[in-house]
């Protein structure tokens, strides 16, 4: 029962980082109409860039504060790529899609030929924190209350955002139909840049926890995560944001199990094979679809 | 250039082309301030792509200008801010929000306080009965009525409506019709788009006729309700 | 002949052929890297084989052939007419699952690789050979009319239904013969390095071979064999430590195509005005 | 079950997108050889009957009969098979390909085999059937007026010649009938006369037609009947002359 417990509280602060990087992915699907496969390597970017501040100065807050400029930054900087993608004559979505590919390709080898001769990195025990309650093998750290905590606070204020005030309710006008929006008078630009700027954001926040909680980052640590956050706003149904809330928790706590039960790497496997199922059985996903 | 009547919306030789079809071929026109004009011709004769050409939703060539501003390098949205909004072909609004939040939408550009769509709720009485419920689930004529309010919370001084009795019952369009008159009688500039020439040239000052994206006619209205080659194009079976 | 210019010729060609079944399912809309873990499987089947129990390459080309398209069909059951995005996500996923098994089994070498597996003594005959075998196969295809009904279905669905066109049926025809193919690139892989390690088959040859097929162009199968020949070129005429940097040019390419010429190099269109000129 | 001679006999067909009717409690007939107009004004349902008759979308409620044979519950290609051919509004040509075999696509059911069978046995005989297919698609481009225009890539085409290649492709199957989505917008008056004869020579094939279209003049002189549709549902219907002097059908268009 322990053992349970102790696995059940570690998934819920694993998924809540899940649910916050669907978040950020299904914001820019539905507002920017782009599939952003890079959007976790800017996350992981931003944690060599925490580490890179902490190492040199070991200044908290500026750590912070450059981790959430550098995610915001990342973002921002995508957006005239995609803007001139999508405007060309007769792509669809896709077209983003390989053009992210691309992006990520670039980034993974920038963090393997440059930040630490490319091995992988750790965070300082300091940055990571110890623990702050023990019970038997229930052991919770400060980091897995900052990861709850945390994504509670930045998903509650996001959907305020999305439901009571004017950006957000243009971010879902231009979600349901781009068409009306623009009749409306809704200036698209504008709010799609707001979209990237506030993942942006999302992203800064999501690097700081992300590194509190595992501790350690390497290049390829955003392909796989990549691919977990595609896969859950799939299973959850493409661009449904109450259903990635669900699905990323559910996500952790099975990853949580499958450390807990399965001996060594094997237990990445048991998520993708469930996940895997899930597609292949309901290719719409559990909650519905809500884009094409 | 100065302010007076006929500059306030002012189009010279307008062309607008899908792919490689003309939509509109070099169309001038002109509203003077307070003025209700009517725009008749057939399904198709490139009445919709007029007025989407003034907000720069399909992108014009030639010369667009608006108290003194030239529209065709702005984007819609700016062009909404400077005072025209348009009431969609169809009542296009957003189906799963509520009718609230489309009229809150609708103010994007306008002055965002509780008391203008207190003003628009107030004059539409069935949205404010509505006022929390889904915007998809209402009827054809409270959507176009939605259309309407959120189309004068923008706070504009022109308004384009586009085809407003499609899809209307005979007696819901009469209601819109006599909405669109008592806006002109307030003070807003109207351009109306509308198969239904015999009608809205009742209601209208002026009008002009559109042919295959051409202009072939123009005039008051009383005097093209009386013309006979108007009768007989319009009229009679045209539908 | 010098052995650099026969590995550079060799890789083009296997790069191709990995390409070309990439290719195929694209022509209606499907980005199948389940191909890349079908590559995986049967380069370690044909590696087992040869080591283990003494098979000789045909046999073991003909076996990964079949098993390769086994593989793509049954999968293709539920993806036959998914959207890119799943079908995208499916593969990548096999991709992972694939390389995670062959990491902790022992039996496939684990992390540390195959070794040992004989190599062809004339493989670059036995790979143009094959590779003119399989252009013909895939040129007869374009020409028929499952390749014009693709056309169609990358077009628009529906016109293709409207036409009696199916698009589950065509897409699982592709996807099929696709994995035949891949099954055959992971052989002559295996057959021409002599050894395997699971790093090769992850994102890398993902990323690889989704720049080969985009800067040759999507719209003909020709438009993979310049690109495959440049982008395995490049990295050979570099400086060691500029061609370190391989995938990061390749990501700029792939960036660069999407951004202005979606199309690729080569497309139908170019080649049509180009023959008809003559 | 239905036994009549009609072609196509629809009974309270039924589609609703959410709270929209499109199509609502509609009953039609098309009688066997007739050019069928179907008018209305934007929105009133007609792309969505096409869509609806030809398997795109699923009805909500009702029955399709083609040739006494019901429909409704086949998808797109079934139906397609039986022998009804389509035009698209939006127009619909494969780009990357040339203009002859944009024709040659649409002949996919031609001698129906199974496409894997197909493949093999094609791959090793020279076939006759290729070039019996091409002389099909030249003769259908030869039929609509674009000769000459077989090597051409279809990116290339104006938007004229585009309608017209719809047309070509919708012939070439030898279908029982044709559905034509607004087969002349975008046409001036002289390439809409062009059109006209090529839909009359159609029909004189023996093959029913039903046209789409919001250019009340090319229904008027074209149909034998005519269905006027709003709000999905039937308004008018008969031979041109009653239709146009249908009092309901003036009420409800002029608020008379």
């Amino acid at each position: 029962m322990e053992f349970f417990i102790a696995q059940v509280l570690n998934g819920l602060s694993l998924g809540s980082i899940y649910v916050l990087l669907v978040t950020g992915f299904n914001l820019m699907l539905l507002v920017a109409k782009i599939i952003q496969f890079a959007y976790p390597q800017f996350v992981v970017i931003s944690m060599y860039a925490t580490w890179a501040v902490l190492r040199a100065t070991n200044n908290v807050i500026l750590a912070i504060l450059v981790t959430i400029v550098v995610s915001i930054a990342l973002n921002l900087l995508s957006e005239p790529i995609f803007r001139r993608i999508t405007s060309i004559k007769g792509t669809d979505i896709n077209a983003t899609f390989v053009a992210s590919i691309g992006l990520s390709m670039v980034l993974v080898e920038i963090m393997s030929h440059s930040f630490n001769q490319g091995f992988p990195i750790s965070f300082s025990d300091s940055w990571v924190g110890g623990s702050v309650f023990r019970y038997g093998i229930i052991n919770i750290s400060r980091s897995s209350i900052f990861a709850w905590v945390g994504g509670i606070i930045v998903v509650v204020a996001f959907f305020y955002l999305l439901y009571r005030t004017m950006v957000g309710r243009s971010f879902r006008a231009i979600a349901e139909n781009l068409y009306v929006a623009k009749l409306f008078g809704i200036p698209i630009f504008k709010t799609s840049m707001m979209s990237y700027l506030i993942a942006g954001l999302l992203g800064g926040f999501i690097a700081l926890l992300l590194s509190m909680l595992i501790g350690t980052a390497s290049p390829w640590l955003g392909e796989s995560v990549a691919l977990k956050v595609l896969a859950v706003s799939i299973v959850a149904g493409l661009g449904n944001l109450k259903g990635g809330l669900f699905v990323g928790l559910a996500l952790g706590v099975v990853e949580s199990f499958a450390i807990g039960y399965v001996a060594g790497s094997w237990s990445n496997v048991i998520a993708f094979v469930i996940m895997l199922i899930v597609i292949l059985t309901k290719p719409k996903g559990l909650f519905g679809a809500a884009v094409e | 250039m100065n302010n007076n009547e006929t500059t306030f919306l002012n189009m010279n030789n307008v062309n607008v082309f899908y792919d490689s079809i003309q939509a509109l071929k070099n169309v001038s026109l002109e509203v003077a301030k307070g003025e209700f004009v009517v725009l008749i011709g057939a399904n198709g004769a490139g009445k919709s792509t007029l007025l989407k050409s003034i907000l720069n939703i399909q992108a014009p060539k030639g010369s667009i200008n608006f108290k003194g501003k030239e529209l065709t390098k702005l984007n819609t949205d700016k062009i909404v801010a400077n005072g025209i909004s348009i009431i969609p072909e169809g009542h296009l609004i957003f189906n799963s929000m509520s009718v609230l939040e489309n009229l809150q939408l609708g103010a994007y550009h306008g002055k965002k306080n509780e008391q203008s769509i207190e003003n628009i709720l107030e004059y539409f009485p069935i949205l404010r009965e509505r006022k929390e419920q889904t915007a998809g689930t209402l009827s054809g004529g409270e959507q176009q009525m939605l259309s309407i309010g959120r189309g004068l919370l923008s706070d504009p001084e022109l308004i384009l409506v586009d085809e407003p009795s499609l899809g209307l019952a005979p007696k819901i369009v009469n209601d819109i019709f006599n909405i669109l008159v008592k806006l002109n009688n307030i003070g807003y500039t109207i351009l109306l788009s509308e198969q239904n020439a015999k009608k809205s040239l009742e209601i209208a000052d002026r009008a002009y006729v559109l042919e295959t994206g051409n202009i072939v006619m123009e005039g008051k209205a009383d005097d093209l309700l009386n013309n006979e080659e108007i009768k007989d194009a319009y009229f009679g079976g045209n539908i | 002949m010098s052995s650099t210019l026969m590995y550079f010729l060799g890789f083009s060609m296997i790069y191709i052929l990995m390409a070309w079944s990439i290719y195929l399912p694209y022509r209606v809309k499907h980005l199948h890297f389940l191909t890349v873990a079908t590559m995986a499987v049967t380069s370690y089947m044909g590696g087992i084989l040869a080591v283990n129990f003494g098979w000789s390459f045909v046999p073991t080309l003909l076996l990964s052939i079949v098993i390769g398209a086994l593989i793509s069909y049954l999968i293709s059951h539920t993806i036959g007419n998914a959207p890119t995005f799943t079908v995208v996500i499916v593969g990548i996923t096999f991709v992972f699952i694939i390389k995670t098994v062959i990491e902790n089994t022992d039996y496939l070498g684990g992390t540390i690789g195959l070794f040992g597996i004989p190599m062809l003594d004339h493989p670059l005959i036995f790979l143009l050979v094959f590779l003119l075998v399989v252009g013909y196969f895939l040129y007869r295809i374009e020409h028929s009319r499952i390749g014009r009904a693709a056309s169609v279905i990358f077009t628009d669905e529906d016109l293709a239904k409207s036409m009696g066109i199916k698009p589950k049926q065509i897409g699982m025809l592709f996807q099929t013969i696709s994995g035949g193919i891949a099954g055959s690139a992971g052989v002559f892989y295996a057959f021409f390095v002599g050894s395997l390690f699971p790093d090769f088959f992850t994102f890398h040859l993902i990323g690889t071979l989704m720049t080969i097929l985009f800067i040759g162009g999507y719209t003909t199968m020709w438009g993979v064999i310049p690109a495959a020949l440049i982008l395995r070129g490049i990295p050979m005429i570099l400086p060691s430590s500029i061609a370190s940097w391989r995938l990061l040019i390749y990501g700029v390419l792939l960036v660069a195509i999407i951004a202005i010429k979606p199309k690729g190099l080569i497309t139908k269109n170019m080649l049509w005005k180009l023959l008809k000129k003559r | 079950m239905v036994e009549n001679d009609d072609i196509l006999t629809v009974q309270n067909l039924s589609k609703h997108f959410g709270g929209v009717k499109a199509l609502d409690k509609l009953d039609l007939n098309i009688h066997r050889n007739n050019i069928h107009g179907i008018i209305g004004p934007n929105g009133a349902g007609k792309t969505t009957f096409f869509n609806v008759v030809t398997g795109i979308l699923e009805p909500t409620q009702g029955e399709i009969y083609f040739q006494n044979k019901r429909i409704d519950n086949l998808n797109v290609e079934e139906i397609a098979k039986m022998g009804i051919s389509r035009t698209f509004q939006k127009g619909s040509i494969v780009e990357d390909m040339n203009v002859v075999n944009n024709v040659k696509a649409a002949m996919y059911l031609y001698n129906d085999i199974n496409p894997i069978k197909d493949f093999f046995l094609r791959h090793f005989s020279i076939s006759n059937r290729e070039k019996d297919m091409r002389e099909k698609a030249l003769e259908s481009l030869k039929f609509v007026g674009l000769e000459g225009y077989s090597d051409r890539w279809a990116d290339d085409l104006m938007w004229v010649e585009r309608q017209l290649l719809q047309l070509a492709r919708a012939i070439v199957v030898n279908p029982n009938l044709i559905m034509l989505d607004e087969p002349a917008s975008g046409m001036d008056s002289k390439e809409t006369e062009q059109v006209k004869d090529i839909i009359k020579k159609i029909n004189r094939r023996g093959i029913t037609v039903i046209v789409i279209s919001h250019d009340v003049n090319l229904v008027m002189d074209l149909c034998d009947r005519i269905t006027a549709i709003n709000f999905g549902t039937k308004l008018s219907e008969g031979k041109p002359e009653e239709v146009k002097n249908d009092p309901d059908l003036l009420e409800a268009y002029l608020g008379e």
